[in-house]
């Protein structure tokens, strides 16, 4: 039931939103009006192109250390049962991790490139 | 008729994670490819989740959403045409891959229909996440560890290849890019560029000023 | 049977969310009424959210030239739908819990990566310069403070020894989390302010960009978009009241009422916050997040670890 | 829901990825197809703990280090795309010929 209820209320929300739009939608618009906002600029090329992200080094060192957390759910529910064993082992995994972090953080990757 | 609806469940999900698995190779716009992908990724959730593997289910949701969420900006980064506005076909030997997955995708099935497993489910009363922790505390201290070796050497070399800014200095100072055809000269940069346009459009106005 | 396991949670999520955007529309303006020289009588009016409504209704629909039709419609939609997802998980009493999920924790984990996808793919599907500015700026926000509301939830699980949030409510018993663990609910509310992109984290529809994601919105489109926004900031005000505010415990009134009651403390929190913070600039908010931000949260969990084993 | 039927799904996943991991030209796409291989190997390692290993602990190990190399394929992989697109300007496999000697 838990499992049909958390599947059922996002899946009902979302369809509810959908129909309320569709319902209240007035949609005739001229061109002038459909042309993208830009702050009176002068549009010269669609806005789909390629675009330096300037964070992407975050991005990746984010992707390996996001995987610490697979491993940290689990011994948190653990850790006050099996007591300082755990602390210490854990302790020693985000030490690892963090010098990562570290390292990262002197070489820049926190500022844009 | 809890097993009805689990099964109905099942056959959906799955026919979701396959459909949209496929429609990765299939769409134009790389953003969409990527965030099928996720859905994919989500709907095999939902069959963990239906196997009673909690929270391998939950905690693929929110791993997968990062890594799309970086690949599809990768997407951005790295593709010409990142919305699929023209349609392409970015493909080489599209049949020998055809034939191979598809002979892939038999064996496999075969193995699944005929092949003999024991049939030994987990036990009803089992709590995933505790017997996981405890896992991980016990007999496989080492591989958890050894994960965490393997991830700092991973952010290390994630860094070291791609950050544009060393700790000297530009990372590529020095560097000049290749020729744009074998063996040809090497080929500009913007900068560079802008850089020569401005010095012919002075040189242009000095003439100008000299002919006056 | 049916009715009370089934539709009975479906309903009080739904209906919840929906009339806690109404709360938080009325309080948003009524409370930016109060710091400004502004009609207070107006703002303050309980129908003023009804006439706002209104107003929206009767604007037209507009919509940019050749966006991503399908994901121009689901973002809004998928947006709400992670709300439900996460208000879903909250227990209201000791024995009405929507979906008493054992994972609760990592559930909510993922409504709140999940969010940042959602609200890329808002700004992506308009094809228009701005709106796609916004989302880049949003993605670099969303990727930041996810790890620190994992280490602060996982501090949480700590003296619960579960993930489950029925447990983390049943641990507070004694004592809130919030006073157990001081520096957890400070932590908790910033992530929110990234994950609703209200006030000083606002980089995906910030005035700057005119407006970002929103730029382009306009009549039923904006009107959903902004319900699915006031619906993922209640549903992150439930949250916080359970796992910090010690969910629907206290003396005297029905749990459920103590629930909504802490819910608005923080959502009036949150919206303080909103007015009266400085605003950040993405690029620095990458730093403050990785720099200060997770070391902050680092040192949240070594306090809870320390406590719980003590 | 029969161990059979998952092991087909898991299969379909791991040939489609296949397939994209030969076919695409592109680095990012490459990976993608790569990506769905893993997704169905997991759904495989779920399967087997589930209904035929009677839910031992290295069962979901295993699946946690299958994401775990996912994580570290995508990592290091989008760094080697940025550090040969920083030096050549190439985003596609055949633009590496040069590797072949």
């Amino acid at each position: 039931m838990d499992l049909a209820n958390l599947l059922l209320i996002p899946l009902i929300a979302a369809v509810l939103i959908l129909a309320l739009e569709k319902c209240l939608r007035r949609n005739h618009s001229s061109y002038p009006q459909a042309r993208p906002y830009s702050g009176g600029g002068d549009l010269s090329s669609h806005a789909w192109c390629r675009f330096h992200v300037r964070y992407y080094p975050m991005a990746l060192l984010l992707i390996a250390f996001e995987m610490e957390m697979m491993f940290m759910y689990p011994w948190a529910v653990v850790y006050v049962a099996e007591g300082i064993k755990a602390l210490m082992e854990m302790g020693m995994f985000l030490t690892i991790l963090a010098l990562g972090i570290v390292y990262a953080w002197r070489e820049g990757v926190f500022r844009w490139q | 008729m809890v097993g009805i609806w689990t099964d109905i469940t099942f056959y959906l999900c799955a026919a979701i994670a396959v459909f949209s698995g496929w429609r990765v190779f299939r769409t134009d716009s790389m953003v969409r490819a990527s965030f099928l992908l996720l859905i994919s990724f989500l709907a095999v959730g939902v069959i963990m989740l239906l196997l009673a593997a909690v929270y391998l289910g939950t905690a693929l949701f929110f791993m997968m959403a990062v890594e799309m969420m970086v690949m599809a900006l990768f997407m951005v980064m790295f593709m010409m045409n990142p919305a699929g506005l023209n349609p392409m076909n970015m493909v080489h030997q599209p049949w020998v891959a055809a034939l191979l997955g598809f002979a892939v995708f038999t064996g496999l099935s075969l193995v699944a229909v005929y092949g003999e497993f024991p049939a030994n489910p987990a036990p009803a009363d089992l709590d995933p996440v505790r017997s996981l922790g405890r896992e991980l505390l016990g007999d496989s201290m080492l591989v958890f560890e050894s994960a965490g070796i393997a991830l700092l050497a991973t952010m290390i070399g994630t860094v070291v290849l791609s950050s544009h800014r060393g700790r000297y200095g530009p990372a590529n100072e020095g560097s000049e890019p290749p020729g744009l055809d074998p063996g040809g000269p090497p080929a500009k940069s913007a900068a560079q560029k802008q850089q020569q346009r401005e010095e012919q459009k002075e040189q242009e106005e000095d003439k100008q000023d000299h002919d006056q | 049977m049916i009715l009370n396991e089934l539709l009975l949670p479906i309903f009080v999520v739904l209906i919840t969310l929906i009339l806690g955007a109404g709360v938080v529309d009325y309080l948003h303006h009524a409370t930016s009424a109060l710091g400004k020289q502004m009609s207070l009588r107006r703002s303050l009016n309980p129908l003023a959210p009804l006439y706002r409504l209104g107003l929206a209704l009767s604007q037209q629909s507009v919509i940019t030239e050749h966006p991503d039709r399908l994901n121009l419609r689901l973002a809004p939609a998928l947006y709400f739908a992670l709300a439900a997802l996460g208000l879903a998980v909250v227990p209201w009493s000791a024995d009405f819990i929507p979906a008493d999920l054992v994972t609760g924790m990592v559930l909510w984990g993922a409504v709140e990566v999940l969010a940042t996808v959602v609200i890329f793919l808002c700004g992506w599907s308009a094809n228009a310069h701005l709106p796609l500015l916004g989302a880049y700026r949003y993605v670099s926000l969303g990727l930041s403070y996810m790890l620190v509301s994992m280490f602060v939830l996982i501090g949480v699980a700590l003296p619960a020894e579960s993930l489950q949030l029925s447990a983390v409510v049943e641990s507070q018993r004694e004592i809130w989390n919030v006073l157990r663990q001081p520096m957890g609910l400070p932590l908790f509310l910033i992530v929110g302010l990234g994950l609703t992109f209200w006030g000083p984290l606002d980089f995906a529809s910030s005035p700057d960009l005119d407006r970002g994601i929103s730029a382009d919105q306009s009549g039923a489109s904006r009107l959903v978009w902004q319900l699915a926004r006031y619906a993922m900031l209640v549903a992150f005000s439930f949250m916080a009241a359970t796992v910090f505010l010690g969910g629907w415990l206290g003396p005297w009134l029905p749990g459920p009422l103590w629930l909504v009651l802490k819910a608005t403390l923080v959502l009036l929190i949150l919206l303080w916050m909103g007015h009266n913070l400085p605003v950040m600039t993405p690029d620095k908010f990458i730093s403050v997040a990785w720099v200060l931000l997770l070391p902050l949260s680092f040192v949240d969990l070594i306090w809870a670890g320390a406590l719980a084993l003590w | 829901m029969t161990l059979t039927m998952l092991l087909i799904v898991g299969a379909a996943l791991i040939g489609t990825g296949l397939y994209g991991a030969l076919s695409q030209q592109s680095f990012v796409m490459l990976m993608m197809g790569l990506e769905l291989m893993l997704n169905g190997i997991m759904l495989y390692a779920v399967a087997f703990w589930a209904l035929a290993g009677h839910g031992i602990p290295e069962g979901q190990l295993l699946t946690i280090i299958v994401m775990a190399v996912m994580a570290i394929e995508m990592a290091m992989g989008f760094a080697l795309v940025v550090a040969v697109f920083r030096t050549s300007q190439a985003d596609t496999t055949e633009a590496l010929q040069d590797l072949k000697h």
